[in-house]
């Protein structure tokens, strides 16, 4: 709010869409995170606001720096970078964990042994039961 | 933003002291975690509360002693994060053993209420 | 001004222990031996600085050492301050630590790994929080004694240390978190963290302010109240002291000392005579606290029906002891509770370790062994040298039994305050001070204020109550026959509590210098003006004072 | 020789890049830490990176690159409409199976990291003996589609990449 | 110094003796009995000086600022008092040679006896008062134990414990009073003191110094009510009691209230406190001793008449009664020794001191029976005999004092009671003992003791007669001297005649002695004695039940108390020091304006507003689902904790966001490690419980304090917000961190250099833990439910196997996430080395690229397993540290090298080929200290943990199938 | 500042404050733990882009380091998370 510096009309446009943008894309990612009814629909969401609505707000910073920095302010790629690099571990990880809990829980989940390859498993209402932490709900163990 | 600052460190201490008075190792520990957000967040209050006033010299600005936010709070909470770090790691292994060794999480080593 | 190899010296009880810690962890996990020796050796070198530190604080009428670490003037940056009262202090550490540290060779330092830098970060603890003039930096170090002394307090693990020490660290952890409440609103009233500079700025906070700075300082007196083991706040301390390994006891007795020492200070310092009616208000409410911790002692220390327990209750006698003689605010009364201080905590820190060998026929190792059989039952012992084996305690010792009985009775006499010891002299130095603060002068019908009856009363109750408990130990221990064996000693485990009730004794024939010294401590105390003086117009070195 | 200093030679260039970006300088005290660091860090991690990656067509790689910055901006407003759409549509997900060619494990790896790139797709489990993949997909209407567009857009880039 | 020598011998004599060897009888005697003998003749040889009111003084400068000085002073009664110590000492030694047996360990016998002789002797020479106290409990502490000298009996312990008790607090009671003499006189000296009896007398304190004293006093001699340690001190040798119970301890209070009598005595308290005290003893002394059935309890009762007798004396408060009291000391200590000892050689020719048992012994020990006939007569007041002078005398003052206070007729009949009584109980004692059938069916059997075993008895029994038969030659000028010393120059005529004529008190003598014997017959007929089991009438009082009931029940009623004032459980104790803090800080802040009118407040920012929306949701949520759902729980912490680092941000503090949200990340690992080892908590719904209305009280009050924690915490940071910001220590490290500290971020350089020293103290702190953690976990013991491993791992256990071919643990499951892990490493570390080296300037610092790199390696074993990334990799956690802390402090020490304080900050312009100056300053090289030293800490207590895992694989491994102990050793 | 920017920024912070509100309002709610860790991530990649937002807005440079830090570090303790759901233990 108490920046002095001014930047020509279009890049203050330009940022300011992108600007929107990202928060509108960031919003609909959350917002889908709460509406989806089944984890892995859940995934989908924050993907948004991780990809593009990154991006945008990133573009929007380079964009605004470099013209009012003395020279281009690059830097902000390495959290696009970054980001790239990093959500996908999460991502990996926790849908593994989440397949087995609801393998473990006797959940309508495709079972790690191959057989099923082409079936299609509807996934909008696996989490409608509630339930608490790691280890509860004992269920039939997975057949290998 | 007073206000907020102030309602936030209330909320945080206030569940943190609720969780201190009770019963299990595990909500001890986590106790003590919000208490010491809280009393960061105090201590950080102490000093100058400002927006974009980052207390690192620029030679445009490095006249005006009072355009910069309050290095010191900042410096002790630094101090204090990591020192309340190192509790609470020492709390959870002392919490462990005396899981281990007393069979119950309570906080006195055995159960009852 | 350039600054001589000398001047460094007041520095050293702090940064050597660290040094030798850094040391002794690249040495690796074992070499028991190596440590051990560099324990001692840095622990004699410590006990010389302080005497030397105790004979420079002693030169002249008033004396403020103070050494501006990094170099920046006393407002800004820390000051670590040297008055008498630092310097005795300094020198109680050092003997208390060689004690401990002597006793523990015997077969305590192999009951864990670290115990020795654990030690001398302890010490690093203790003498930076008796020489620091700055606030938060008295927080930081009192971080790392509490942190070291959790280690110690754990030293040796098992079900009973874990458990006490989850009650001592919870309830650390929480004062801690008020220590740093009050700093901060100190700070933010003030502007200061110089505990100089504070009782400055004190007189020029504004009306309007100053009930928060109060706040502030009050809360931060409960922090310290809770390291002294004041009551209401001091339940944690008879488990956790009974609890603890024989030489962390012993080095415990100082810690709460290091509460009464803070009090001591900065009541003072900040609420002294120049803080007008605050100050009165402060002071009575240390005395009332003081009584009652008093009383709670007195209580516990009767209904105590083991050594360890009554030991702690011991430990809270002596706080409550301390505290109601701060709260009495007469330099005289100072004085006397200096000597009494002394007099307790050497005593204090002989029967803790006395405890153990006098109970060790009947369960040595039963804690130990407990320990040893391994979490899954398949492991071998974790480590078979650190382990120890009953075998080689020591060999008997003629008349171990008689030492034993001494001793015992020695500590119980400064204990409880009956004489011929060292305890009797301070007994008598806080009564005779509390009913004459002003010397001994006939006075004709004055009647004294109630409460210096009520403490009186309360401090020949609780020697009454002492003695008592201690006899019912005593004789338990070692008149009822129990077809034990002659306890097996050690002279290195022997040699400690004798030197420190020999220092008891020599305490007591030298009561007079001693009284001189601690009687010029308490003026100084009581009147700060030359030590925030001495802090406020320190020099730095180097020319123009600024660095290169 | 040049492999023992330099065992990730892109790491390294990436780590010099990523100096000079964080520092936002080309000053040559810089350029010459920064070389340092991308030499040395490697080095020093390298006992805990036990596979090797190798990266053969450049510019198979950039198009591929190009590609999915594409797919990744359409499949974002894909994502956006099912959220804010109709119930129906929100419940129009589930798994398809992908039986795998691609065996290098930082192929499979940017294969992940493509589909998560790629709103509406979700990498969820490789099978243990990489035989097929398991994915999730929002708008799932054919999974022989899906499976086919992955495979050719995809797959047999990275498999030119880094096999 | 001739005093100091006769005070100093008996306990360099005592120290003496406790070195020889335990066998080394005749030696010990022989020393302990020339002490004595020196001491006699020592005090003897002082006469000349202090006849006809001399003092010897002696006098050393001890604590003179508080007017405690070691002050030696003999004079008249002193010197009584001094004689008698020593030389009836002599003759206890002596007889004490003979009559302990060889199998006793006599070196701590006569170690303890010599310590107090000289403590007793302290007591009479002491000039000042504090010195008095002093001395005073040494010998309840030297009494104490000798009475226990027999230890293993169970009575000695019990005796032994109570007259300590009861001894020690009545000194505890004494020396208060002292202090309050001492506040009222200004002088602990006993002569001052002396001398300034109407000031005392006149002060509105004087009663408590008087009470207190007399407390003191009484306890000592074992007055009523405190009488009863005195029969149960009877566990005690015989020679002890001859010596204790006779002449020296029960003495003492005697001694002081006769020292003091100048100044206290002559008011109404006193005759009331100390006469009262005085008359009830005689009385139920003598009444209790004639149905004693111990020969030993009945000597004992009558020590308690007895004394009684000189109490009351003391307490009539005229001067002759004074002189009566004087002379019945000596009097008592004759005789009554001598009849301890008789009574030590009945007991030990016979083996029993049952009066029951025992009769007729006259004839198988004459002598003895002569000598104890001599001093029971004389006990008993037998005219010619020493007890009858001073017994007439009392008699006199009896009715004397008696007119003078009203109680013309109760007095004289008193004191003729009592006379009776006690010739009673003589008559019991001789007569049962010596006379009747000849004794039979006892333990040994009896015959005369040998030659110096009589001797004392014999001296002191002689010393009776002469005594009685012509006190003007033996005693009067040394009663004299004595009574000169108290009385100064007021002491009244008084004759020491055998016979006064025909008066009053001859006829009370008379009616004792007749009205005593006729009652011995009268009970023994009636009653027959021996067979009396309890005492008639006053049995229910028993002193020593209702000491005993006392003492358990104040045991019982400190129990209780400290268990209702005191708290045992975590959550009352800390529930008491939050409460306690609220209290502290509103009690401070009652009715002051907390919250000023004119608060200035700036805008509210809506997403500022939002933010900490969510924050509390978490902070709340977290305190909701800490029971249970811990995994809940500790996620929403991190919510919590990613507000708290973007308010960080916000108000301009990004070096605190960085460490915030590093420390958040790692304590997330660090709790995550831990609910491995913590067991799932069942819902009280699950376990089909039904949580009691109790605890639900406890809650709603739990959440009242943590609401007014909150609040207060929450007022209190909103006062000082809204406050003008004061006139801070900070301006100035804001003017000279770039010019002196030559950084551009002021908190790093606070850190590295304005306050260096607090991060010293902090990395420390931080290395402790490491370090406690550490040894702790190297004894760790899991939770017998958490020892299994995780059920996923059993459940992937099968295509673990299958898919871990070689080393790498990252295949399978992890490849994908191990992979992109794996490529992070030298990423995070770089960044790492980058916010490490621009610390000083812009936001990062050593801590922070320490807690970023060790996160990097933590990652590396998140997805490699322990394992596997140790068999690649060590990292040597613990040199770390060390190798932190040692370059943390040298480089603060360097500063020493150039003289400047540790820690000052230097910097080095380096200027290096192509790249140009670098400007290196000390606080650099400080903190990489840091660095490495939270590299250490970190990695140190994160991988400790992640250890344990492997141990519990291990067992479960060998638990399945025995296997030959397999994988990474620990180290 | 322009006008315009100044109500994209705070539209823009604004939007990400909500996502962030509905990130936590799952986070409360669970059901699942997985749902809360992915709420916790996504919680975090919403604060990094406030960051970088308010850097914007206040035309300072220095909430880089922060957001930076967020998108290196932010993801362990994701993983860790995750991890442990998977595994039953974060370090094996």
């Amino acid at each position: 709010m108490t920046g002095e510096m001014m930047l020509p009309l279009w890049a203050e446009i330009l940022v300011s869409l992108l600007l929107a943008a990202g928060g509108v894309l960031t919003l609909v990612g959350c917002l889908g995170l709460w509406r989806f009814h089944s984890f892995y629909q859940r995934m989908h969401g924050p993907t948004l606001g991780a990809t593009m609505g990154m991006v945008f707000i990133v573009l929007a910073s380079m964009l605004y720096f470099t013209m009012t920095d003395e020279g281009p302010a690059l830097h902000e790629v390495l959290i696009a970078v970054f980001l790239t690099l990093t959500v996908p571990a999460t991502t990996l990880m926790l849908a593994r964990a989440a397949l087995y809990r609801h393998r473990r829980a006797g959940k309508d989940v495709p079972l790690p042994d191959g057989a099923t390859t082409a079936a299609r498993f509807r996934t909008d209402t696996l989490d409608d039961e509630h339930y608490y932490s790691v280890d509860e709900k004992k269920g039939p163990p997975p057949t290998p | 933003m007073e206000v907020i600052i102030a309602i936030a460190i209330g909320a945080l201490g206030g569940s943190g002291i609720w969780l201190l008075l009770r019963p299990r190792t595990f909500q001890v520990i986590m106790g003590i975690s919000l208490v010491s957000y809280a009393v960061n967040l105090f201590i950080f209050s102490m000093g100058k509360l400002s927006l974009d006033q980052i207390p690192i010299l620029r030679a445009s600005r490095a006249s005006e002693v009072a355009d910069y936010a309050d290095p010191l709070p900042q410096a002790l909470v630094l101090t204090a994060i990591v020192i309340g770090f190192a509790m609470t790691a020492l709390f959870l292994v002392l919490m462990l053993a005396s899981r281990g060794l007393s069979g119950t999480d309570h906080v006195d080593g055995r159960e009852g209420e | 001004m350039m600054l001589s190899w000398h001047d460094h010296l007041m520095i050293v009880p702090i940064v050597l222990p660290m040094l030798v810690a850094g040391l002794m962890l690249l040495l690796g996990e074992g070499r028991a031996t190596a440590k051990a020796v560099v324990n001692v050796a840095a622990t004699v070198t410590l006990l010389a600085v302080a005497i030397a530190l105790l004979r420079q604080a002693d030169a002249g009428p008033v004396r403020v050492a103070v050494y501006l670490a990094a170099n920046w003037p006393a407002p800004f940056g820390i000051a670590l301050a040297l008055d008498r009262l630092s310097a005795i202090m300094l020198l109680l550490t050092a003997i208390m630590a060689l004690g401990s540290l002597l006793y523990s060779l015997a077969r305590w330092h192999r009951a864990g790994v670290h115990f020795h830098p654990l030690f001398q970060l302890q010490l690093m603890g203790l003498n930076g929080a008796f020489l620091t003039a700055d606030l938060f930096n008295l927080f930081v170090f009192f971080e790392i004694l509490l942190a070291a002394s959790y280690g110690l307090l754990l030293h040796g693990s098992g079900p009973q240390r874990v458990k006490a020490g989850l009650h001592y660290i919870a309830v650390n952890l929480v004062g801690s978190s008020l220590f740093l409440i009050g700093v901060a609103l100190i700070y933010g009233v003030t502007g200061t963290l110089n505990m100089a500079d504070v009782a400055v700025r004190i007189g020029q906070v504004e009306a309007s302010d100053r009930m928060l700075m109060e706040a502030g300082a009050a809360i931060l007196g409960v922090a310290f109240l809770t390291k002294a083991g004041a009551w209401p706040l001091n339940f944690w301390l008879p488990p956790s002291y009974a609890a603890a390994s024989p030489p962390a006891a012993a080095l415990f007795s100082i810690m709460t000392k290091v509460g009464v020492y803070v009090i001591l200070r900065l009541s003072l310092l900040m609420f002294g005579d120049q803080a007008g009616e605050s100050s009165g208000f402060v002071q009575q409410w240390i005395l009332y606290i003081g009584l009652a911790t008093l009383t709670f002692g007195t209580l516990g220390m009767l209904a105590s029906q083991n050594t360890g327990r009554l030991a702690g209750f011991a430990v809270i006698i002596s706080s409550g002891t301390l505290l109601s003689a701060i709260g009495f605010g007469r330099d005289s009364v100072t004085a006397a509770a200096l000597f009494y201080l002394v007099s307790s905590t050497l005593a204090l820190g002989a029967f803790f370790l006395l405890q153990e060998l006098m109970e060790r026929s009947r369960t040595f190792g039963a804690d130990l062994l407990a320990v040893t059989l391994e979490a899954f039952g398949l492991d071998r012992p974790v480590d078979a040298e650190e382990d120890m084996s009953t075998t080689d305690i020591g060999v008997a010792i003629p008349a171990a039994m008689a030492f034993l009985g001494l001793s015992f009775i020695a500590c119980a006499l400064v204990l409880s305050g009956l004489p011929p010891l060292s305890g009797f002299v301070a007994k008598f130095a806080l009564l005779t001070t509390i009913l004459n603060p002003d010397g001994l002068t006939p006075e004709i019908g004055s009647p004294e204020p109630v409460l210096a009856w009520v403490l009186l009363g309360l401090l020949v109750v609780s020697g009454l109550t002492t003695v008592v408990s201690l006899t019912r130990i005593g004789i338990r221990a070692f008149w009822v026959p129990s077809g034990r064996a002659q306890p097996r000693l050690r002279v290195i485990e022997v040699f400690p509590i004798a030197a420190m009730l020999v220092l008891g004794i020599v305490l007591m024939v030298q009561a007079q210098p001693a009284m001189r010294y601690f009687t010029d401590t308490a003026r100084a105390l009581h009147h700060p003006d030359d030590y925030v003086r001495g802090i406020m117009s320190a020099r730095q070195a180097g020319p123009g004072g600024a660095t290169p | 020789m040049i492999r023992r200093i330099l065992p990730w030679p892109l790491t390294s260039l990436f780590l010099l890049a990523m100096w000079l970006l964080l520092n936002q300088t080309l000053s040559l005290g810089h350029i010459l830490l920064g070389a340092l660091l991308a030499v040395g860090i490697p080095l020093w991690t390298a006992p805990l990176r036990p596979v090797r990656a190798r990266l053969r067509r450049p510019a198979v790689a950039v198009k591929l690159l190009g590609v999915v910055i594409l797919d990744s901006i359409k499949s974002n407003f894909d994502v956006a409409r099912v959220i804010l759409g109709s119930k129906a549509k929100r419940d129009n997900s589930g798994f398809i199976r992908m039986p795998l060619a691609l065996q290098d494990p930082h192929g499979l790896t940017t294969l992940a990291l493509i589909l998560t790139a790629i709103p509406g797709t979700v990498c969820i489990e490789l099978a243990d003996d990489k035989s097929w993949l398991l994915i999730h997909v929002l708008d799932l209407n054919d999974e022989q589609f899906w499976i086919d567009t992955i495979r050719t857009r995809y797959e047999q880039p990275l498999m030119e990449i880094f096999e | 110094m001739s005093l100091l020598i006769l005070l100093a011998l008996p306990f360099a004599g005592s120290v003496v003796a406790a070195l020889l060897p335990a066998n080394a009888r005749n030696r010990e005697a022989w020393l302990a009995g020339l002490v004595a003998l020196a001491g006699t003749v020592q005090a003897a040889l002082l006469y000349p000086e202090i006849s006809y009111g001399g003092v010897v003084r002696y006098e050393f400068a001890w604590l003179p600022s508080l007017g405690l000085n070691f002050v030696l002073r003999m004079d008249g009664l002193a010197w009584i008092f001094s004689l008698m110590i020593t030389g009836i000492g002599l003759l206890v030694v002596l007889y004490a040679r003979y009559y302990m047996s060889p199998e006793d360990p006599v070196p701590r016998f006569f170690s303890f006896f010599l310590a107090f002789m000289g403590a007793m002797l302290g007591v009479v020479l002491s000039g000042n008062l504090i010195q008095l106290a002093l001395f005073w409990e040494l010998t309840s502490l030297v009494s104490f134990l000798l009475i226990g000298y027999w230890h293993h009996r169970p009575d000695a312990r019990r005796g032994a414990r109570m007259a300590l008790t009861v001894t020690a607090a009545g000194g505890l009671c004494l020396f208060a009073g002292i202090l309050v003499l001492g506040h009222i006189v200004g002088s602990y000296d006993l002569e001052t003191v002396l001398s300034s009896g109407d000031l005392i007398r006149s002060h509105p304190v004087y009663e408590v110094a008087l009470v207190l004293i007399a407390l003191g006093a009484l306890t000592k001699s074992a007055q009523f009510p405190f009488h009863f340690w005195l029969p149960h001190a009877m566990a005690a040798p015989t020679p002890v009691s001859a010596y204790l119970h006779s002449a020296t301890m029960v003495k003492a209070g005697v001694f002081l209230l006769a020292r003091l009598w100048p100044v206290l005595a002559g008011t109404e308290e006193w005759f009331w406190i100390i006469g009262g005290a005085g008359l009830c003893t005689l009385l139920l002394g003598a009444y209790t001793a004639i149905f004693q059935q111990d020969l030993k309890g009945l000597l004992a009762y009558s020590t308690i008449s007895h004394l009684g007798l000189i109490t009351l004396l003391l307490g009539l408060g005229s001067p002759l009664a004074l002189v009566a009291a004087v002379f019945h000391i000596m009097n008592h200590a004759t005789f009554k020794a001598s009849l301890f000892m008789a009574a030590g050689i009945i007991d030990h020719e016979c083996g029993t001191r049952d009066i029951r048992r025992l009769s007729g012994l006259a004839q198988v020990m004459p002598i003895t029976a002569t000598l104890a006939m001599v001093a029971g007569a004389a006990m008993a007041g037998v005219p010619l005999l020493n007890g009858f002078i001073s017994k007439e005398m009392f008699f006199t003052e009896a009715v004397v004092v008696g007119n003078a206070v009203g109680m013309s007729h109760a007095l004289p009949i008193a004191a003729t009671v009592a006379g009776a009584f006690s010739v009673a109980y003589s008559w019991r004692f001789l007569h049962d003992v010596f006379f009747g059938p000849p004794p039979h069916d006892l333990p040994r059997t009896p015959h005369e003791a040998p030659r110096w075993m009589r001797f004392p008895a014999e001296v002191l029994a002689f010393l009776c007669l002469a005594v009685g038969v012509a006190p003007g030659y033996t005693i009067a000028p040394f009663l004299a001297t004595a009574v000169r010393a108290i009385l100064g120059e007021a002491v009244p005529s008084y004759s020491l005649a055998i016979w006064h004529g025909f008066n009053l008190p001859l006829v009370m003598s008379f009616v004792a002695l007749v009205g005593g014997s006729a009652l011995y017959m009268i009970l023994q007929k009636t009653l027959r004695l021996s067979t009396v089991e309890r005492l008639p009438l006053f049995y229910r009082f028993n002193g020593k039940r209702a000491f005993e009931r006392i003492m358990t029940l104040a045991t019982a009623l400190a129990d209780r108390l400290t268990n209702s004032l005191g708290a045992r459980g975590l959550q009352s104790q800390l529930l008491g020091i939050v409460a306690f803090a609220i209290l502290v800080a509103v009690v401070t802040l009652y009715g002051r304006p907390l919250l000023m009118p004119a608060a200035q407040t700036s805008p509210i920012d809506p997403t500022f507003a939002i933010l900490w929306l969510i924050g509390i949701a978490c902070a709340i949520g977290t305190a909701y689902q800490a029971k249970y759902h811990r995994l809940a729980s500790l996620i929403m912490m991190g919510g919590a904790g990613l507000v708290t680092c973007i308010t960080f941000v916000w108000f301009s503090a990004p070096d605190l966001a960085l460490t915030q949200l590093l420390v958040e990340v790692v304590t997330t690992i660090l709790l995550l490690l831990g609910l491995r080892w913590l067991p799932r908590r069942k819902e009280p719904r699950e376990l089909g419980i039904r949580v009691p209305a109790i605890a639900w009280l406890h809650r709603v009050r739990d959440l009242a304090i943590a609401v007014a924690g909150g609040a207060g915490m929450a007022l209190l940071a909103y006062a000082v917000l809204t406050r003008p910001y004061p006139d801070t220590i900070s301006n100035y490290f804001l003017e000279r961190a770039l010019t002196e500290g030559g950084g551009t971020n002021v908190v790093n350089v606070l850190l590295v250099d304005f306050r260096g020293f607090d991060t010293l103290g902090e990395i420390s702190v931080l290395g402790i833990v490491a370090l406690t953690v550490y040894a702790l976990l190297r004894r760790f013991r899991p939770a017998p439910e958490s020892i299994a491993l995780p059920h996923q791992q059993i459940d992937q256990g099968k295509t673990d196997a299958a898919a871990r071919a070689g080393d790498d643990p990252a295949v399978g499951y992890l490849l994908m996430p191990s992979v992109l892990i794996r490529l992070a490493l030298p990423i995070i570390a770089l960044f790492a080395v980058f916010l490490f080296m621009r610390g000083h300037n812009l936001p990062g610092g050593g801590f922070v690229a320490g807690l970023t790199l060790s996160v990097a390696f933590i990652l590396q074993y998140m997805v490699g397993g322990t394992a596997w990334v140790e068999s690649k990799m060590r990292l040597h956690p613990q040199r770390w540290i060390g190798l932190g802390l040692l370059f943390a402090v040298l480089t603060g020490m360097g500063a020493w090298l150039f003289g400047y304080p540790f820690l000052t900050s230097h910097g080095a312009h380096l200027h290096l080929p192509l790249v140009g100056e670098i400007h290196v300053p000390s606080a650099f090289l400080f903190d990489l200290g840091v660095f490495s030293l939270v590299v250490g800490a970190t990695m140190l207590i994160l991988t400790a943990l992640g250890h344990q895992s492997i141990r519990s694989h291990r067992a479960a491994q060998q638990a399945e199938a025995e296997l030959p102990r397999g994988g990474a050793r620990w180290k | 500042m322009n006008g315009m920017l100044e109500w994209a920024s705070l539209f823009s912070l604004l939007c990400i404050a909500v996502a962030m509100l509905l990130a936590t309002l799952r986070l409360l709610k669970g059901p699942a733990a997985q749902d809360r860790v992915l709420a916790l991530d996504t919680m975090y990649i919403c604060a990094m882009l406030m960051l970088l937002v308010l850097g914007i807005r206040t035309g300072s440079t220095e909430y880089f380091e922060a957001a930076v830090t967020i998108a290196l570090l932010g993801f362990v303790s994701s993983v860790a998370l995750a991890k442990f759901l998977l595994r039953g233990e974060v370090i094996e």
